[in-house]
């Protein structure tokens, strides 16, 4: 990986990172309301896959911990942050909420709030991709603890059978909620469990975001190439509780710790001091620049923007003036 | 205009979807090599091959979500649950995804898929299968329901649920595959929405849809024959939404209901015409509105019991003179 | 008579069974190390080790079966699913499965589950966390459904579904597990079906259910107060089967209905309500019963929009006022 | 496994198979209604695994195809033909059918409908099993197309992590109905699947019943003494369509001759008439035997067995004046 790329990479998890606790902010000042999901020390899972993917041509989807995919898909960072404060500039124009950030355009096709529905969703996605020709592939981001959903062993058994492409990326933060993976899941490795479906699949450290991108890359380029469906597992953490009403008790303190120590975003800064790339008053302004602009424009923008027109209640229920609804012209 | 079956209406429908668009294609348990249970689907594997005629695994929320999946990105997907007793195990990605997708997404993203599934009760198939599941589809928001009652709104009302943008549930019943109908040569979209007055009448509005259709409308040959009163019948082709206005017109009319279901009655479209009659013309009414529904009980195995279990052309009849003051 | 809150209520319950009948057990995510995301099981792990108080991998349908199977040897599950939204995932197993055995079995085997679980419109949840889904349960013969209003009835409620040999499914709130209220310092069993008188009045019946008996409750505080008029309010905390003569008894009292449900109208509560009252009593209405429903849409995470799109207490005033002739 | 128990095993499968043999005309007569599943040919897999277990003791689960697994149980044949015949001296009382026998006192838990709904019934009986603290076991017998429901997924890993006594028996026909193996499933040996729930499997011969026993009495005696789950898997054939509503015609009439060729009840008669344990005219005399059997008792009892009383319609809704339902006494 190149110095340039290094930084980029730095740079927009650190942007991540900010938003993330920016959003936390918020959330105390009721600024956002519903439930929750922070991102914060998982920043080399989506920046490295989607990194080594095409954003806003290949398909991202994934569950309610979503904002992080979705501006590292191409999204405005503001949109993203009117969502969460429900107005009318936000991306669902206040109607989705945290769980559920869509950004059609960017090819992030949404974040869903049942644990488990992503899975076939991207392999219909993929099946999609197939039957208009494209090259591009789908991404699936999940958690660990989604994979013990019924609908996981059945959407890779399909998208093996049917070889479609998508690349499923388990986020294996070690817990669902406040259960340890040990306590829900029998094969605690996920990666071992798609011998079940002839997948291959790879785990690797998901707090070097080099060590993502690289296997990612992998992935990506079988899925592509038409080999059909690719399983990576990327170890992680999450920094905070599972949502804003999670108390994150139920953790070791010595745990997060020694987690805390392999944070993603110090992990390539110390690489890139020590290889003289960056210097600490470099990274400094970097991360005021960062502060600045989620203060000045993100939350600005959120803030000012206007509430929703209550005209929107009943719009998008069903399509406006279907024609084969109504049995008008056909 | 020729006769043909249900089930040849629903293939024709299938196949000119198919023809017109490449991104149409459909999916199910046994649909393609062997032509699908009910023939729904017989020969389209030949002809358009296993990437369009898909034979599903035994993963219906699986499959269901995959469809729905590929809906976003244009594709029209015409699934079919073997039995509406297995559409329990879709229900999560067909209510929590297809159905709140356009509205959570704040219209960027369209499910425009199209579910058919046979429900009913037919020849003495059990408790697990023989669930009559429409009044579950017509309660959640953001899913259209049909329900064809002959070969013609078969093959007309799948034609436009295929085009249409919305995720649409088409009810169909595991009896009426063999039943004939006229069905127009040239191409015929029906809307998705409204009634059809399946036999005009003045003293009393049967409403039915599906296979109850059949029941009203023998019931008010009866009617009309041995008791000298004239049935209207309309038949609710839409479940959801409900013709409203059709409603109203037919009572405001023969100031008489009677609702015909095949379902047990708790919260099922006896009540919610009822509620609907109520709502838009009460004081029109000269009686109470009656529901002739089935038992409130599993189907049995046993042919008399399961026949006891739901309702016949002789129930309603009944229900019809008893509201007359006739029995 | 102590005043608790509801999730103490509810957790009350469950230790006092679990404590009389080692076959009781509880499960569901979060449950146990945590307590349960609304702390209706807390304290239990510690109380009565993993064996009893279950942390459940996400697998709805898988647990709930889980759960059926051993009910068939005499345990005696409580199921927790997390929100009701979730219960689509699980619909296979509760109503192919419980609903159905005792009768498919010829009696021989009763599945005497039950599964709690929390619904409705909370803050701002967005449209997969607010689904209201009482509806759903209340059509399938073979399953009770309850839905407490208040923690006396939590606790009473679920005390006797665990007892009781027949599936039971309670249909909490999210919003209403910090109410508090009185319950007995004894064991207390309430009835599974029924309904109860919450206040007495004699021109208009309110009938709630579940937190829309609180929107009935000020509404008729209101309508005393500024408008004369006395409104009973029937809290039908049985959904299924539903006290079809307490609704007959209060509307022949008042002549006027008006139902109020959280949920879409279509095929609901109201719906159903309404069609009793028509079946029952028609001729005792002085004026069209109403209904006061939700928005028939997905519910938004708008704050503002979120709360039009459910009923409130104005709404309930207004309709009473309608039906008086006063607006 | 000594001469007798061979004698008997024979005996036993000759009379699965005149059963449903039997049922096959009984339907085309129009005697027996609804779907109707034979297990012609599979024989060799109830048996021999029903057999190492303790009948009547340990729990037995399945679908659809479950006359045989319920006679094995200790069910009497009579009654389960009155069933089909839909009479009140059913099992069920002409309830439930062919899809639905249950027969609690032999602890045959019952015939199931749904594709994948016994797997965590199964679970779920291994559970009360550990909490009442005998030292029975769940048998659930299920199809190979079966495995690819989501319930399978979920229930495998939850009987592992909670340690369950419950052993899992594939009968792997190669169908289901009319969709062969490998164009439904990423990995055909089904066995191997479940190396993602780190629970011992097996893959044998079903078309021997010394085999099957054999493979059944190691597993049972694993899931017996405590360790857990066990699956395994039975390779067989089903010499009949589906249901009876099922053509055949998707299977290949080679691929018919070879598995007909390794009938189980011709396996294990030629291995005792060479051992010179049985003679062909002592099989015939069994054979006849077991056709008047079913003709003069079972056949006889089911027909003239009385219609069910009306009366059932609305009985085992729910149970019947439950104190607690109604408030009464507590
Ligand atoms: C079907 C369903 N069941 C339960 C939940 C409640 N729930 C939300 S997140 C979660 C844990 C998911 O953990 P994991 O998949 O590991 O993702 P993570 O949150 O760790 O990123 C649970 C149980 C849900 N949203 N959907
Ligand atoms: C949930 C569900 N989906 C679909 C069906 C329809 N169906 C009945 S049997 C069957 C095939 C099952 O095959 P397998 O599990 O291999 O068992 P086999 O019939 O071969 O013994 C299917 C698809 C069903 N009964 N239940
Ligand atoms: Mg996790
Ligand atoms: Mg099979």
């Amino acid at each position: 990986m190149d110095s340039d790329l290094k930084k980029k990479l730095l740079r927009e998890m650190l942007f991540a990172r900010r938003f993330e606790e920016r959003c936390y902010e918020a959330y105390v000042e009721r600024k956002i309301g519903g439930f929750l999901h922070l991102y914060s020390g998982e920043e080399a899972c989506a920046m490295g896959v989607i990194e080594a993917a095409q954003a806003g041509h290949d398909y991202v989807i994934t569950s309610y911990r979503d904002h992080v995919h979705a501006i590292k898909c191409g999204m405005d960072p503001k949109v993203v942050m009117a969502e969460l404060y429900a107005k009318e500039t936000g991306c669902c124009k206040g109607l989705g909420g945290s769980m559920h950030i869509f950004g059609v355009e960017n090819r992030f096709m949404g974040g869903y709030a049942l644990v488990g529905g992503p899975f076939p969703l991207a392999a219909g996605i993929a099946k999609g991709i197939k039957m208009k020709g494209g090259d591009e592939i789908c991404i699936c981001f999940l958690g660990d603890a989604a994979n013990n959903q019924g609908t996981f062993h059945e959407s890779l058994n399909m998208a093996k059978i049917w070889n479609l492409p998508v690349l499923y990326v388990c986020e294996n933060n070690l817990y669902g909620i406040g259960t340890r993976i040990d306590r829900s899941t029998a094969v605690v490795d996920q990666y071992k469990r798609v011998s079940g479906y002839n997948i291959p699949s790879e785990q690797v450290d998901g707090q070097d975001v080099e060590i993502v991108y690289d296997a990612a890359q992998k992935a990506i380029e079988h899925v592509r190439s038409g080999k059909g469906p690719y399983f990576l597992e990327l170890m992680t953490y999450r920094y905070r509780g599972h949502s804003m009403s999670d108390s994150n008790a139920y953790r070791e303190k010595e745990e997060e710790r020694m987690w805390s120590k392999r944070d993603p975003i110090i992990t390539l800064l110390d690489r890139l001091i020590e290889a003289g790339e960056i210097t600490k008053d470099e990274y400094k302004a970097v991360d005021a620049k960062i502060l600045a602009e989620i203060e000045n424009e993100v939350i600005r923008f959120a803030e000012e923007s206007p509430e929703p027109s209550m005209d929107l209640l009943n719009k998008y229920v069903l399509t406006e003036n279907d024609s084969y609804a109504s049995g008008g012209s056909s | 205009m020729a006769e043909i079956m249900f089930w040849e209406a629903v293939q024709r429908a299938h196949d000119e979807e198919m023809a017109n668009d490449p991104l149409v294609y459909c999916m199910g348990e046994d649909i393609g090599v062997a032509g699908g249970t009910y023939k729904a689907t017989k020969g389209l594997y030949d002809k358009y091959g296993p990437e369009r005629v898909i034979d599903t695994p035994i993963s219906e929320n699986g499959f269901t979500g995959l469809g729905i999946g590929s809906s976003f990105l244009g594709c029209r997907p015409i699934i079919e649950i073997m039995s509406v007793n297995f559409a329990w195990l879709a229900m999560d990605q067909l209510f929590n995804t297809a159905a709140k997708v356009h509205y959570m997404s704040g219209g960027q993203l369209m499910a425009p898929v199209v579910v058919r599934s046979p429900g009913g009760t037919a020849h003495q198939l059990g408790a697990q299968h023989s669930a009559r599941m429409e009044k579950v589809f017509m309660g959640i928001a953001g899913l259209r329901v049909v329900t064809p009652s002959n070969p013609r709104q078969a093959y007309g009302l799948l034609k436009s649920a295929v085009r249409c943008n919305d995720p649409v549930f088409i009810n169909e019943h595991e009896m009426m595959y063999n039943m004939k109908g006229e069905v127009p040569d040239a191409e015929y979209f029906m809307p998705l929405e409204g009634s059809e007055i399946s036999r005009g009448g003045k003293d009393v509005t049967l409403f039915g849809y599906n296979i109850s259709v059949y029941w009203c409308q023998q019931a008010a040959e009866i009617l009309s024959r041995n008791h000298n009163i004239d049935a209207e019948v309309i038949d609710l082709y839409s479940l959801s939404p409900l013709d409203r206005e059709g409603i109203k017109r037919s009572v405001s009319k023969t100031h008489r209901a009677v609702i015909v279901e095949e379902a047990e009655p708790a919260v099922g479209v006896g009540a919610e015409i009822m509620a609907i009659i109520n709502e838009e013309c009460f004081y029109e009414l000269d009686a109470p509105p009656m529901r002739v529904s089935a038992e409130n009980v599993p189907i049995p195995y046993n042919h008399n019991l399961e026949r006891a279990a739901i309702p016949d052309i002789q129930n309603v009849v009944d229900a019809v003179l008893k509201m007359f003051g006739r029995s």
